[in-house]
Order: C-alpha cells, then sequence, then structure tokens
C-alpha cells in the first residue's frame, strides 16, 4: 500500500490539479515544460502502481466518498491493473512525442489549453479504470468524452469538423446512457453502486435484467468501442484530433470500453447464455471484416488507421465473445485462453495503434499531409519514423516476431478449442470464426503493404513529401519507445502472458493456466532467432551492391505518376468486396456537350456507409420530424393555450373517473 | 419578527426605490435593499436552522421546506440583482420603462415569492401564486414591443386560468378538511392537514379531485406539457434578469406549492395517485420540451424549453418519492436555478453585445466573446447534466431512484430525452461558439459586476458537483424531513 | 536422435527445393514436348545468381535491401515445422500451423514492400494483386488445417500427422477429402502456380509474383527464387504429410527412415507430375476470377470444418 | 321572519335557473355590452346567493363577502368594462369562432355535462344537484368563452365567469372559506382585472387591434 499508494495519489494529483494548475496560471514556456515532465512522471508513476498492482493482491487506494455525494473511490485490482499498465505505457511515450509536436502545430495561447486537456483526458481515462465505484466510472466516462471533444475542437473548429465532434459528442452521450443503465440496472438488488456490492449481488438478479444489463453494456460499450455498426463516430472523430490525441484516443481511449465491457460481462455477470458469445462474436466478426475492408478503401492515413481500430476492436470482441461462449458451456480453461487473447489484443493493439497514430503525426509535421496520395520516399528521409511505423505495421497486421501475432494466435487457437465442445453449436461455429479472422487478417496485410509502400517507399508523389525531414528527437523518442515495446512483446510474450493468466483466473474462476500461453511463449523466442539468424546468415552473402537505374521501358526516366497509388493498389480488393463499399459516384465532363474533348473531368466517390442510409439517418429525421411537428402544437394562437389546458384538466378528470 | 421582516422589506423597498428618479441612485438603493433582504432572509434561514420551525400569527410559517426554497431564492435574487444594475445601464428611460420601476416591480416579485414560501395556509398560497403571476406579468410586458405585450398577455391569461383551476383545487381540500372536522379557519392550514391526513379522515375522493385540479393549475406555472404554451413567450421576451427570475425562481415556488399538496394528498391517499401523476406530467414535459429544443431558432427560447424540460425532471424526482428521489428533485431545483440563471445571463450579454439571439445569426463567438463563451459553455454542459457539474448528481439521483424503484417506463424515454437534449444544445451550441464570426460585437468586455455574477453561478455548479456544502446538505436533510 | 532427424528433415525441404522446381520444370517440358533443362539448373542458376552483385534502384532504402533476406528466413522457419520422414518437427507445438501460415505472410508481406520500393510501376502491380490473392488465399488455407486439426484433435502437424497415421488408409473420411482439395487449390494460389500465377511469365497483364520481383537481381533474387521453392517443396511435403502420410518412420532406425525417405520421394512425384500435368493443362485465369477460384476454397474448407463435426459426434 | 325565510330557500333551490339562463345568453351574446351586462346579472343572482346562505347559515362574515361580490362583481367591474371599452373605441363585436347556433348547443351540452360530472359528489355531500352543476357549468362555460371570443375583453369576461363558478362551487359546498382568503382572493381578482385592462390598452396601442387570436408572433 504504502509506496505505491502514494504513487497514485501522486499520479492524480498531477493529472487532476498540478498540471492543469500550472498551465492555467502562467503562460510561460518553463510552466509547459514542468507540466509534461510532471505529466510523464506522473505516466510513470501509472506503470509503478500498475506492475505492483498486477504481481500483488489488489488495495484500496483512494476514497473520495467523505467529500463527494455519492460514494467515489478509486481502488487497483487486477483488471484494473492491467489497464492502468495499458494507459501509462502509452502515456509516457505519447507524452514524450507530444512535446515537440505540440511546440510544432500550436500557437502560444492554445498550447497550454491543449496540454490542459491532455492532462485531464488522462487523468479521466485512469478514473474510469480505476473507479470502485458506478458513480465515479460514470463521472470519469462522461468527462472522457468531453475533453477528447475539447481537445479536438482545439485543433480547428471548421464546419465540418464541428459537424464530425458533434456527432462524437452525441453518439458517446446516447451510449453513456446505455452505461449509466447497465449500472443502475443492478440497483433493485444491491443497496448500492460499489463494484464489490454489485458482484455480490450479480448472483441474485432475475434473468431478464441479466439480459438487460449485458445488452445495455454490449451497447453502450460497444459504442466507446466503436463496434460496426455504431462506429459511425470513429472514423470522424478519430482522424481530426492532434495525432498524440488521436494516439490516446485510438489506442488507450477505446479500450476503457473493453474495459469496462469485461468488468461487466465477465467480473460482474460471469457470464452467461451462450448466445450471449454469439452476439459478441457476431458484431466483433463484422467489425473486423468491414473495418479493415473500409480501411483498404481510404488514402487519408488517420481516418485509414481509425478504420483499423474498428477492425482491431472487432478482433478484441471476437476474443471476448469466445470467452463467453466457453464460459456458457462450462470450459473455463479455454474461456481464460479467449480472455487473455482479447486482453493481451487489447494491450497490443494500444502500443502498435498509438505508434501509428504517432507515426501519422510524424508524417504530418514532415510534410503537412496525410494523404497518402501526396506521400512517398519518407523511409529514406525520415529513417526512425520508418523503421517504428514498420514495425508498427508488421504488429497491427499480425505477424509472427511482432505483438499482435502474440494474441491473434491465442485467439486463433481458442477458436479451434471450440471444437471440443461436442454436441453444441459452438463445436462449428467457433472453428469456422478461424476463416474470418484469417480473412481479415489477410486484408489488413494488403491494407497495410499499402499503407507502408505508399507513404514510405518509392519515389515522392509531392514536393513536400520530397523535401520531408526528419522529426526532432522527443518525436524520434516516442515512437522507438512503443516499437521497442512491440517487438518485446513480440519475441517475450512471456512477460505480459503470464501476469495476464493470473488476471484470467481472477475473471473466470476455475481457470487453471491455459497451457497455450506457455507454448506460445516457449516458441516464439526461437522462432525469432532461426528467422532472424537465417536472414542474417543470407544477408553475409550478399556481396557488392551497385546504384542501377531502373529501366523505364524507353521513357526517359521513371517519375513518381508511374508508381501504384494508394487508390489503385486496393483497387482489385475494392473491386472484389464491391458491395461493401457502395459510393455515390459522379462524373462531371466539361463542356458537357463535347464528351470526347473534354477540358475537364472530374470524378467524385462520396462513400455514404449503408448503417448511415440505413439505421441512422431515418432516425435523426424521425426525431426531427418528430420535433418539427410537435413545434406546430406551439401555435402561437392563446385560445388553443387555453384549451390545452381544459383538455389537459378533462382527460385527467376522466383519468380520475375510471381510477375510481 | 424575523418572518415579517423578508416581507416587509421589499414592499417598502418597491416604494423607496420608485422615489429615486436618477437611475443610478434607484440601482444603489436597490442593491442596498437587495442585500438588507439577503440578510433577513439568511437570518431567517439561519433561524429556521436553530429552531426547527417559525411561526407568525396564524397565516405565516417557515419550516425546513421553506427554508431550503428561500435560500433559493435568495441566492438567486441577489445574483439576478447584481447582473441587473450591469444589464440596466444599456435601458433607456421610458414612462414605466425605467430602471426604477424595474427594481420596484422586481421588488414586488420577490415579495409575493417569498410569501409563497412563507404561507402556513394553502388559501393564502394560492393568492400569494396569483400575485407572482400579477407581479410579473409587468415585467414581462416591461419592454413594451410588439412581443412583449403578446407574451405578457398571453402569460397573465394563461396563468391566470390556470391558477383559477389552483383555486377550485383549493377550494375541494378545504372542503374535504372541512368535512374531516377541521375548524374552519384552520382547514387550509398545511401543518394541521397533514396531521389529519393519516386518519384517513379527509374524503380520498374530494382529495383526488383537489390534486387533479392543483396539479392542473399550478402545473400551468410550473410550465407541465401541455399547460406549458405561455413559458416560452415569456422567457423569451421578458427582460434577461427577469428571465432568469422565472425559470430560476418563479418555476420553483409553483414546485414548491405543488410539493405542499402532493405531501398531504400523498399522505392521507398514499402516494400512488398523485405520484403518478406527476411522474405523467414529468415525462411528457421532458419529452416534448426535449424534442422541441432540438428545433428552436431562439437562444432563450430553447432555454425556456430547457426549463420544461427540467420541471418534468423534479416532477419525476417528486414522483418517484422515496429518500434519492426527493433528494434528487430538491437539489435539482436549486442545480437547475443556478445552471439557467447563469445560462439566461449570457444569452443577456449576447444580446446586448451582438443585438440577436437568434441561434444562425450569431457565429464564432468563443473568439469574439470568449468569457460569455465560456460562461454560455458551462451553463450548457451543466444543464444538459454532466459531470462534473452539479446538474449530473441530482439527475444521478433522480435515476438511481426510479432505477431502483425499477420504472422502466420511466427511465427508458427520461435517458433518451437527455441524449436528445444533449444533442439540442451541442448542437445549437458548436453552430453559435465555433466558427469564424459573422458580426462583431459593439462591447465585447464584461463589467465587473456580470463577471462576477457569472464567475459565481460556475463556480456554484462546479461546486455542488463535487461536494454539497455541509450547510446546504443540513438545509437539505431538513427540507426532506417536512415532507416526510 | 530425435532432433538430428528434425534437422535432416528442414535440410531436406531447404535443400531438395531447388530439386523439386526443377523436376517441376522438366516434366512440364516434357509434357509440352519440349526437351527442357536439366533438374539440377535451378542449384547453377542459384549458384550464378549469388555470385553477382547486386543491382539497386537509387529511390530504394533498407526494406528493399532486407525484404529478402526476411522472406528467406521466414520460409526456411517455415520448413521446421513440417514433418517429411518421421511425424515430427523441429518445432512441433500445439497451434504451429498458424504459425506456419503466418511466418508464409511475413515473408509475403516484406516481398510485397520491396517491390513497392522499386519505385517502378511493376513492382506496385504485383504487390497489388499478390495483395489480393494472399489475404482471400489464407482463410481457406487456414480453415482446411483446421478442419484436420479436428478430425485429429491435435493442434500441432506433426500431432495430425501421427495420428493419421494410425488411422487406416481406408478410413479416410469426407473431411479429408474436402480438406485435401481446398489446400490443394490453395497451394496453387500461395506458391503462385497456374491457373493462378504463372511463374514463367513477364507479360505484365498477367503476372504476380514476377511483378514484385522484377527489381531484384544478384544474391537477392537468389534468395527469392530459394525461398519460393522451398515454399513449394514444404507445402508438397505438408500435403503428403496430412494426407498421405502412411510409410512414415515410426520407430527410430536408420532403416526405418531410409524407406521413410524413399516412400516420400514417390509420393512427392506423384505430387509432382499431377502439379506438372495442371500446369500444362490449364489456361491461367483472368485476375478477376481468382477471388472465385479462391472463394471455391473457402467454401469446401468451410465444409469441410461442418463436416468435422459428423464426424466427432 | 318566515318570509324571508321561505325566499331564501326558494333562492337557494331555484336561482339555478337564472344561471343557467345567463349562460345561454352569454353564449348567444353578440355585442361585448351585452355579455357585460349579462355577467352583471349573473353575479347579482350569485350575490343573492350568498346572502341566502349568509341568512341561512347565519354567517356573518359572509354579509361582508356578499357585500363585496354586490360592490365588485355587479357595479364596478361592469362598469370598468364599458369605460375601457369607451376608451378603446373599440368595435363591438365580440368575434365568435363559432356561431351563435353552435355555442348555444355548445353551452346547453355542457350543463348537461355537468349535471352528469357533479351527480355522485353532489349527493354524496348533500348539495342540491342543481346549484353544483350550475357552479361547474359556469366554469367550463368561462373556459369555453375564452376559448371561442376572440376579443381581448371577451377573454377577460370569460375568466370573470370562471371565476364566478368557482366561488359558486366553493359557496354552496363549503359556504364559503375564511374572511381573509376571500378577500386575498377578491384583492387578486382585482388587481388582475387591473393589470388586464392595462395590457389591453397597451394591445391596442401597439397592434391597433383586440383581436388576441391575432397574437401569434411567438410560436414554436
Amino acid at each position: 500500500m504504502g509506496f505505491t499508494g502514494v504513487a497514485f495519489d501522486f499520479l492524480l494529483a498531477v493529472l487532476g490539479v498540478a498540471a492543469p494548475f500550472i498551465l492555467i496560471a502562467s503562460r510561460a514556456e518553463s510552466a509547459r515544460r514542468v507540466a509534461s515532465t510532471l505529466i510523464l512522471t506522473a505516466g510513470l508513476a501509472g506503470c509503478l502502481v500498475a506492475v505492483s498492482g498486477l504481481l500483488r493482491q489488489p488495495a484500496p487506494f483512494l476514497d473520495l466518498s467523505w467529500v463527494t455525494p455519492f460514494p467515489f473511490s478509486l481502488a487497483v485490482d487486477r483488471l484494473t491493473a492491467f489497464f492502468l499498465l495499458l494507459i501509462s505505457a502509452v502515456t509516457v511515450p505519447v507524452t514524450i512525442f507530444a512535446v515537440p509536436y505540440f511546440d510544432l502545430h500550436y500557437s502560444e495561447p492554445r498550447r497550454n489549453w491543449t496540454w490542459t486537456f491532455y492532462s485531464l483526458f488522462l487523468l479521466s481515462m485512469i478514473v474510469v479504470v480505476t473507479a470502485s465505484t458506478g458513480f465515479a466510472f460514470l463521472a470519469g466516462w462522461e468527462l472522457m468524452t468531453l475533453v477528447s471533444a475539447g481537445l479536438i475542437l482545439i485543433e480547428g473548429d471548421s464546419p465540418e469538423r464541428r459537424h464530425n465532434v458533434f456527432i462524437y459528442l452525441l453518439m458517446m452521450h446516447a451510449g453513456a446512457a446505455a452505461v449509466a443503465a447497465c449500472f443502475f440496472l443492478f440497483l433493485p438488488y444491491s443497496h448500492g453502486l460499489d463494484f464489490e456490492t454489485i458482484r455480490t449481488a450479480s448472483a441474485t438478479i432475475p434473468g431478464p435484467i441479466r439480459t438487460a444489463v449485458f445488452l445495455s453494456a454490449f451497447v453502450g460499450f460497444g459504442t466507446k468501442a466503436g463496434l460496426i455498426p455504431l462506429h459511425l463516430w470513429l472514423p470522424r472523430a478519430h482522424p481530426i484530433a492532434p495525432s498524440p490525441v488521436s494516439a490516446l484516443m485510438s489506442g488507450v481511449m477505446l479500450k476503457t470500453a473493453v474495459y469496462g465491457f469485461v468488468r461487466f460481462a465477465f467480473d460482474f455477470l460471469g457470464g452467461g447464455p451462450s448466445w450471449y458469445g454469439y452476439i459478441v462474436l457476431l458484431a466483433g466478426a463484422v467489425s473486423g471484416l468491414l473495418g479493415v475492408l473500409y480501411a483498404i478503401a481510404e488514402h487519408d492515413l488517420k481516418r485509414l488507421l481509425a478504420y483499423h481500430s474498428v477492425e482491431n476492436i472487432g478482433i478484441i470482441y471476437l476474443g471476448l465473445g469466445t470467452s463467453l461462449v466457453f464460459l456458457a458451456h462450462q470450459a473455463p480453461i479455454w474461456a481464460a485462453l479467449a480472455l487473455i487473447a482479447a486482453l493481451l489484443h487489447t494491450f497490443n493493439h494500444a502500443l502498435f495503434k498509438s505508434l501509428l497514430f504517432l507515426g501519422a503525426g510524424a508524417i504530418s509535421s514532415a510534410t503537412h499531409t496525410v494523404d497518402l496520395e501526396e506521400l512517398g520516399g519518407l523511409q529514406r528521409r525520415m529513417p526512425v519514423t520508418g523503421t517504428t511505423f514498420l514495425i508498427a505495421c508488421c504488429s497491427i497486421v499480425g505477424l509472427p516476431l511482432f505483438n499482435g501475432f502474440v494474441s491473434e494466435w491465442l485467439t486463433f487457437r481458442s477458436f479451434l478449442a471450440g471444437s471440443s465442445l461436442i454436441g453444441t453449436k459452438a463445436q462449428i461455429i467457433l472453428p469456422l470464426m478461424v476463416g474470418i479472422l484469417a480473412l481479415i487478417g489477410g486484408l489488413a496485410a494488403a491494407c497495410f503493404v499499402k499503407v507502408f509502400g505508399v507513404a514510405f517507399l518509392g519515389r515522392p508523389r509531392s514536393v513536400e513529401a520530397e523535401h520531408a525531414v526528419e522529426v526532432p528527437l522527443l518525436m524520434r523518442g516516442g515512437m522507438t519507445v512503443l516499437a521497442a515495446a512491440c517487438l518485446l512483446i513480440g519475441i517475450l510474450p512471456g512477460l505480459l502472458l503470464r501476469p495476464l493468466v493470473s488476471l484470467a483466473q481472477v475473471l473466470i474462476p476455475g481457470a487453471g493456466v491455459p497451457e497455450e500461453t506457455l507454448s506460445i511463449a516457449r516458441i516464439i523466442p526461437w522462432i525469432a532467432a532461426i528467422v532472424l539468424g537465417t536472414s542474417s546468415v543470407a544477408a553475409l552473402l550478399k556481396r557488392r551492391e551497385r546504384m542501377a537505374v531502373t529501366w523505364a521501358c524507353g521513357l526517359p526516366e521513371l517519375s513518381s505518376r508511374m508508381q501504384y497509388t494508394s487508390t489503385v493498389f486496393s483497387k482489385p480488393i475494392r473491386f472484389v468486396f464491391a458491395r461493401a463499399y457502395r459510393p455515390d459516384r459522379t462524373i462531371e465532363t466539361l463542356p458537357a456537350d463535347q464528351p470526347y474533348f473534354p477540358l475537364s473531368i472530374s470524378y467524385r466517390s462520396v462513400r455514404t456507409t449503408s448503417y448511415e442510409r440505413a439505421l441512422y439517418r431515418p432516425f435523426v429525421e424521425w426525431v426531427v420530424s418528430l420535433a418539427h411537428r410537435l413545434r406546430r402544437l406551439q401555435t402561437g394562437n392563446i385560445q388553443i393555450y387555453l384549451l390545452y389546458i381544459f383538455l389537459a384538466l378533462v382527460s385527467l378528470l376522466t383519468f380520475l373517473r375510471f381510477q375510481n | 419578527m424575523l418572518l415579517l421582516l423578508p416581507l416587509a422589506i421589499p414592499i417598502l423597498g418597491a416604494g423607496i426605490v420608485l422615489m429615486f428618479r436618477n437611475p443610478r441612485v434607484a440601482t444603489r438603493a436597490a442593491l442596498l435593499l437587495g442585500g438588507l433582504e439577503i440578510a433577513a432572509l439568511g437570518a431567517l434561514i439561519w433561524q429556521v436552522h436553530v429552531r426547527g420551525e417559525l411561526q407568525a400569527g396564524r397565516y405565516l410559517r417557515a419550516d425546513g421546506l421553506s427554508a431550503f426554497f428561500l435560500m433559493g431564492i435568495a441566492f438567486i435574487s441577489s445574483l439576478v440583482l447584481v447582473y441587473a444594475s450591469g444589464y440596466l445601464r444599456h435601458m433607456g428611460e421610458g414612462r414605466f420603462t425605467s430602471p426604477r420601476w424595474f427594481y420596484a416591480l422586481v421588488f414586488i416579485f420577490l415579495f409575493t415569492m417569498i410569501s409563497v414560501c412563507l404561507s402556513a395556509n394553502l388559501g393564502l398560497l394560492w393568492i400569494m401564486m396569483e400575485g407572482t403571476t400579477l407581479a410579473s406579468a409587468l415585467l414581462v410586458g416591461f419592454y413594451n414591443t410588439e412581443g412583449a405585450v403578446e407574451a405578457g398577455w398571453k402569460y397573465l391569461i394563461v396563468c391566470t386560468v390556470g391558477i383559477a383551476f389552483a383555486l377550485f383545487g383549493t377550494i375541494v381540500l378545504y372542503l374535504a378538511a372541512v368535512k374531516a372536522g377541521l375548524s374552519p379557519d384552520m382547514a387550509l392550514d398545511w401543518l394541521s392537514l397533514m396531521n389529519a391526513a393519516p386518519g384517513a379522515a379527509l374524503d380520498p375522493h374530494l382529495l383526488k379531485l383537489a390534486f387533479v385540479f392543483v396539479i392542473v393549475g399550478y402545473g400551468t406555472k410550473i410550465g407541465f406539457v401541455p399547460m406549458h404554451s405561455w413559458l416560452p413567450d415569456a422567457h423569451t421576451e421578458a427582460p434577461t434578469p427577469i428571465s432568469a427570475l422565472l425559470s430560476a425562481v418563479l418555476l420553483n415556488c409553483a414546485m414548491y406549492a405543488l410539493m405542499r399538496y402532493d405531501a398531504v394528498v400523498s399522505r392521507a391517499v398514499g402516494p400512488a395517485f398523485p405520484h403518478t401523476l406527476l411522474l405523467i406530467f414529468g415525462v411528457m414535459s421532458m419529452v416534448v420540451a426535449g424534442l422541441l429544443i432540438l428545433v428552436q431558432r431562439n437562444l432563450k427560447r430553447m432555454m425556456a424549453y430547457s426549463s420544461i424540460e427540467h420541471m418534468g425532471i423534479i416532477a419525476i424526482g417528486l414522483g418517484l418519492g422515496g429518500p434519492l428521489g426527493l433528494f434528487g428533485a430538491l437539489l435539482h431545483t436549486f442545480n437547475h436555478s443556478v445552471a439557467k440563471s447563469l445560462l439566461f445571463f449570457s444569452a443577456g450579454n449576447i444580446r446586448h453585445s451582438l443585438g440577436t439571439l437568434r441561434i444562425d445569426g450569431i457565429n464564432g463567438m468563443s473568439r469574439t466573446l470568449p468569457q460569455t463563451s465560456a460562461a454560455l459553455l458551462v451553463g450548457s454542459l451543466a444543464i444538459t447534466g454532466l459531470p462534473p457539474f452539479s446538474l449530473f448528481i441530482s439527475e444521478f439521483a433522480i435515476l438511481s431512484e426510479a432505477f431502483t424503484q425499477q420504472r422502466y417506463l420511466v427511465v427508458i424515454p427520461f435517458l433518451i430525452v437527455l441524449s436528445v437534449v444533449f444533442g439540442g444544445f451541442a448542437y445549437h451550441l458548436f453552430g453559435m461558439l465555433c466558427g469564424d464570426p459573422v458580426r462583431h460585437p459593439e462591447n465585447a468586455r464584461l463589467i465587473p459586476s456580470e463577471y462576477i455574477v457569472m464567475g459565481i453561478a460556475a463556480f456554484c455548479l462546479l461546486l455542488f458537483g463535487a461536494r454539497i456544502p455541509y450547510f446546504f446538505g443540513l438545509l437539505l436533510q431538513e427540507a426532506m424531513a417536512v415532507l416526510r | 536422435m530425435k532432433i538430428t532427424v528434425d534437422i535432416l528433415q528442414v535440410l531436406i525441404l531447404i535443400l531438395g527445393a531447388p530439386l523439386v522446381s526443377g523436376i517441376i520444370a522438366r516434366m512440364k517440358a516434357r509434357l509440352q514436348r519440349r526437351q527442357g533443362a536439366s533438374v539440377w539448373r535451378p542449384y547453377a542458376e542459384l549458384a550464378k545468381l549469388f555470385r553477382k552483385e547486386d543491382l539497386v534502384p537509387p529511390t530504394a532504402s533498407a526494406v528493399f535491401r532486407l525484404a529478402p533476406m526476411l522472406l528467406f528466413g521466414a520460409t526456411v522457419c517455415v520448413a521446421a515445422f513440417v514433418p517429411v520422414m518421421h511425424a515430427s518437427a523441429l518445432l512441433a507445438s500445439s497451434g504451429d500451423f498458424f504459425l506456419l501460415v503466418y511466418l508464409l505472410a511475413l515473408g509475403r508481406f516484406f516481398l510485397s514492400l520491396g517491390a513497392l520500393d522499386g519505385g517502378s510501376a511493376f513492382g506496385g502491380m504485383g504487390a497489388s494483386r499478390e495483395a489480393l490473392v494472399s489475404s482471400l488465399a489464407e482463410a481457406p488455407f487456414l480453415l482446411g488445417l483446421v478442419a484436420v486439426a479436428i478430425l485429429a484433435s491435435r493442434a500441432d502437424l506433426a500431432g495430425i500427422v501421427a495420428w493419421t497415421l494410425q488411422q487406416s488408409i481406408f478410413n479416410i473420411s469426407a473431411v479429408h477429402i474436402l480438406a485435401f482439395t481446398s489446400l490443394a487449390m490453395v497451394s496453387l494460389a500461395e506458391t503462385g502456380r497456374m491457373p493462378v500465377d504463372n511463374p514463367t511469365t513477364h507479360l505484365e497483364l498477367t503476372m504476380i509474383h514476377e511483378g514484385m520481383v522484377l527489381e531484384y537481381s544478384g544474391p537477392s533474387l537468389a534468395l527469392i527464387e530459394w525461398a519460393s521453392a522451398i515454399k513449394l517443396h514444404a507445402m508438397l511435403a505438408l500435403l503428403i504429410g496430412l494426407f498421405g502420410p502412411w510409410g512414415m518412420a515410426s520407430g527410430d532406425t536408420v532403416w526405418g527412415f531410409a524407406v521413410a525417405l524413399l516412400l516420400y520421394c514417390a509420393k512427392a512425384g506423384i505430387l509432382m507430375v499431377l502439379l506438372s500435368v495442371i500446369e500444362g493443362a490449364v489456361a491461367k485465369m483472368r485476375m478477376y476470377l481468382v477471388p472465385e477460384f479462391l472463394g471455391v476454397a473457402s467454401a469446401v474448407s468451410a465444409l469441410a470444418v461442418i463436416f468435422t463435426m459428423l464426424a466427432k459426434r | 321572519m318566515d318570509l324571508v325565510g321561505i325566499a331564501t330557500g326558494k333562492i337557494l333551490s331555484s336561482f339555478s335557473v337564472f344561471l343557467f339562463l345567463t349562460i345561454l345568453l352569454l353564449a348567444v351574446a353578440r355585442r361585448i355590452s351585452t355579455s357585460v351586462l349579462l355577467f352583471s346579472l349573473q353575479s347579482a343572482v350569485i350575490t343573492a346567493e350568498v346572502l341566502a346562505t349568509a341568512f341561512q347559515e347565519k354567517l356573518a362574515e359572509a354579509y361582508v363577502v356578499g357585500a363585496l361580490v354586490l360592490v365588485i362583481k355587479v357595479l364596478a367591474v361592469p362598469r370598468a368594462f364599458f369605460l375601457l371599452a369607451d376608451k378603446l373605441k373599440t368595435v363591438r363585436d365580440v368575434k365568435a369562432s363559432t356561431t351563435p347556433t353552435q355555442s348555444v348547443f355548445i353551452a346547453a351540452a355542457m350543463i348537461y355535462l355537468s349535471y352528469a360530472a357533479v351527480h355522485s359528489y353532489g349527493q354524496a355531500m348533500h348539495v342540491p344537484d342543481d346549484a353544483l352543476a350550475a357552479a361547474v357549468s359556469l366554469i367550463l362555460t368561462g373556459a369555453f368563452l375564452m376559448v371561442s371570443r376572440k376579443k381581448a375583453l371577451m377573454q377577460m369576461l370569460g375568466l370573470l365567469v370562471l371565476e364566478n363558478g368557482i366561488f359558486l362551487a366553493a359557496l354552496i359546498t363549503t359556504f364559503g372559506m375564511p374572511l381573509v382568503i376571500e378577500i386575498g382572493i377578491f384583492f387578486d381578482i382585482l388587481i388582475g382585472l387591473l393589470l388586464m385592462g392595462i395590457f389591453t390598452f397597451r394591445i391596442s396601442d401597439t397592434f391597433d387591434h383586440l383581436d388576441v387570436s391575432k397574437l401569434r408572433r411567438l410560436r414554436g
């Protein structure tokens, strides 16, 4: 308790009080430096608290219930510690990166506000994962949305951005209502909303309420996580935030939703009937597949990455769903395996997705664009950024030796284990999921070949890309730390798997140590040795090297316009999966009467996803038209107003008459 | 004496203020008198806290519930008076449109509202409720423009009709009390009614009938849908300090009156009937007003609808009853007052600086009017029930109670409307705060009085979001104790 | 002893790979009524290439240089999972076939990047097409393996092979047939053979793999060619091991291994004949028919998984 | 004494008929002045009922109330109305949204409705049905007048009729409320009327008419 407790209080105090106060109090450069250093130390303190929480038994840390009107306390148990570790581990490098980034991108007064919100954003996420009462959780949850929206708006407030932030806020608020509901639904059966009480009460609540809790947790957290079709806000909000914030939003904020879902579905409810799991699986599969398909079609790097977040959340939910299915069929050890897979992927995604967003930030710092069609050849100009970005790409694709692989492998393995549930639907459904995940993985690989190949390799496609120079030291440093972490977990997954196993044993009673976690941890270093060893031997075979201009098929010289672009690279895949996209295309030829000798041809392709058309728009239009109809009731005529009163009275009297 | 002082000061004050023709002097006098009044109210509240209950004669009494609402009145009206002192600097000198008339009417208005809270007798309470309408009607029509006259007339007529039904309800209650053997003098005394209630001596049929009329009557004043029609007009057309007073104090006073009746009827015939009515009106108000917020074009009108929505929330809290429901409802009356007055203050500044309140006519405020924008933002975040502001707490309490009682029919619209309202506010606010400013404000800087008042309100919202101050909590407990 | 055998297996797969390519080329030539080159020619080609210098485009970065080595490393590692003469493998472990597939993906990923790094149109073309084919091939590949794994109730390749060994050769189930069909189809796509890709063409309308390696030369090209030969060989060995392992050594006598090796060569020979017949008889598909081809493979493999339910009740 | 006693009894039992008559007449009245006179008449009937009640129940306070009704509702208010109408120089028509025939039918329906409504209550409270029904139908008619007449003055009048109904209901069921309260209520009504008068002036100043149905700038 002693030292870690102090570290935890320090962390909260810095993020909640000290850093914002310093930043508001002083506009000086040094104040900003102090504040960012404080935030950095807070992140390190968070790591410390988390590691000790993962290793030791949980202990309550901070109880503010004597201050607040409803119980507000923060505590670190194993699950919390894991997510706290995730947040802190990402915070440290992102903050390092953010120092020069904010300096480069913001004018003087905005910088302070950005840092203030940044600090509060971290605080809110930490409050969410460490909250041990419903009140604290909900407060942190709402705050997290607000502060992140603020961070986006600081970057700029053009009408389009405004619209995107609006959608973000609205969906988050609706999701928060569902989240609130799943806490409150426990109330009739528990005396309060602190987690301990909820946990004990959950055994006594009737089935329909359990289902209601589960479904609202699924929808509420699913909105935050960005499950399709609740993802609408995600590709809008994430790309427009400043890159370090995008990194935090995509890398960390989404994970709080995973945390919430795990907390409810596993910790509180302890699973349920198997259809719980199938719903989650379905959502995961749809999100994963469509997420990656939409990502492939993007050429705005940050939007592309945002869609990949949808995809990865899909993978995480595949693991969670599998775990729920196993729980329903009383197979705790497999449930534990799937849960470990999901949680590990959560952690991995946090690392590589924030690294990717940082990379996008570095690119935009160097070239002032994140449009893939304007990039190219950056690897030679920005070697550190390129290498770290490549590592992140390999990780997100799930290539062996990188961290994404380990979690995907565990997920695959738990799918395969589904075949042991003989005589159930799961026997077939789970193994078939292997195909889905493989397809997702394959498409992701295609997508990141495109991303890295188009952005970093080949020839520069614009003047900006041609004159790009490597970003400042601290930015490189932040990215390097994350890349190293990706590699470390990729090669020595046992580091994280061991604490995850004990975490899974807490969440899933009766689960032993899944053999697979040990076997993968054992084999991966060997594979690394063989692959790297052979490659090095192969490198020795190479003797001389000579620069030679590529033959240009008789033309004077190859130009960057001859290279494959991002759009054309993805064309075959878009062609094959055309049904998933359905773009609105318009081709305009000027002048219109001379189709064969046009002065200009413009081509526009707008993708409005079918959910927008089928799910959201009709609903929004219905609400607004209802409001307009209600508006007509307020006619302006006082006689009608009086009539309303009389009618109200008469109907109440009638009600009274029938009541007696 | 202590009970009479807060009543005497505003009545005398109205006369005194009228004597000063010089606007500056009138303003100073009004502020001085306002200060005195606040002090008197403070002393009264303290005495109620110490002694539990104060009685003066047969008709005046102050208990915990009165003290709680008086505190709200004192707090908000002090803010409003200070704000008005700055606000009126723009006002021209008409025949009745001058600061001294303004303050005189405000004092009369305050008098009626304070006496509503101090009435021991439900008949007197009715008289004073009607008095609030009369006192504020002129304030609503203060500017004497087309809109103001129209709004004033509608306000006067609609509320008078509504209040007439409340009178009928009061008479029915009186009838029930007299039939139950209470002496005619004490038959409308709230305390004796409460004492008589549990014995079931009061005819339940009559009580229900009375409650139906009262809820329609005072509901008109509160702004329950569908009797709310006057409310958006009056709030929009009144001078902004008056809008704040109407929304933040008057509606609460009407709610206070309804609470008194609700307590009696609940005790006599059981809470099922009155609470069902409250829930119905609460949900209806929330839903309709929540949706209408989406399609408003005038800032103040939008805020008026938001007031209706929040009265719905309070009604739901009352209708749920239970410790948390009541706690939430009472807390929400206060929180809503603070947030709404902050919003109206910023609306007033916008009107002065930009000359318009049309939502689509305002752009880029965050650049041109940073302080006002901040106030507007804080107020809106608070009013939509987001942490760390105080309305989150009260809504949290009410929702907890609703879920505890498993009232899913209340909960579902409640949660949906909260999202819709949030959407409405966010949508309108984005348009106003962001973007490039189209018109440039004339006097962008706030004067200290405005600055301070809005700062206090915002601080109060934040403070109550984190912690309910000790003394306030005590008063709240005492108010709850009165009702149960 | 076991480890020696395992290493021997890996070496057979790696060192024998050019020979397999040579034999197939020779058979194809014979089918086309050509004389054909010697079966040892791939070795000579590799030796020649290794002696040459590397030509590197001026735009290329380190990725271009690194890609062939990583491809080679990953492919060699793949070979370490596949049993040849004995139902064991160097890196046999639970769930190793996922590793196998993903190691192949690792190599392909870097090769595609290397292709894009050349900065010419052909590299992008090849990489883009490869992306399409490989992204669609992974699912049927894994599903086919999963079907066999479910049948065997084992999760490692060596274990599956061992289980199949114990079954009677006449006891093969529908799952086996379906899985074999899909895996065979996938192998064609994975190794870039007809009808998915033509390993001998340099026509920009059709080439996939060749488009990617167009800018490579010297030792780099040698590594790439060798790696794809190893891949082909490993796939053949995998098919043999999963669907026709009978005859593999079960004890650890040298004699047993010799018989097993001979039998392996025979079985591989049959497969090579089949492959060259297919290559000789079938025309390359249009680019956009490839997804259909792989779709069929996916459907068949999914069926295989579903049929396991019948086999295991 | 006896004669007075009989008269009071008669007044209490059968004066309701006069009230119904005023209601029906109010429904057909086309001029404001007629309506005001009818209101005055109605108030006079109510005054008689108050005095009769005071006599029968021997309530000293009720005499005061009766006097107040007489002074305010029978004399002062109608007088004020005429004065107002003169000052405003308004057209005398009430501007009804319904035709006189419709109005009569509606008024008749309301009277019937009142009987139906009060039936159970009247017996329970030992109050003559007629009187209670008259009170309720006054309330309803007042409401009806407010909803259907477009003139501001007629809305005020409707309110007064409604008020009369409430007052009558209070009188016959409870013999009036405590005096202080009654006086307070009267005071409120007076002030209310005064304010409404002020507003009618303002309306005619600002809009040049008194048709409240045209005040429709504020809506939505």
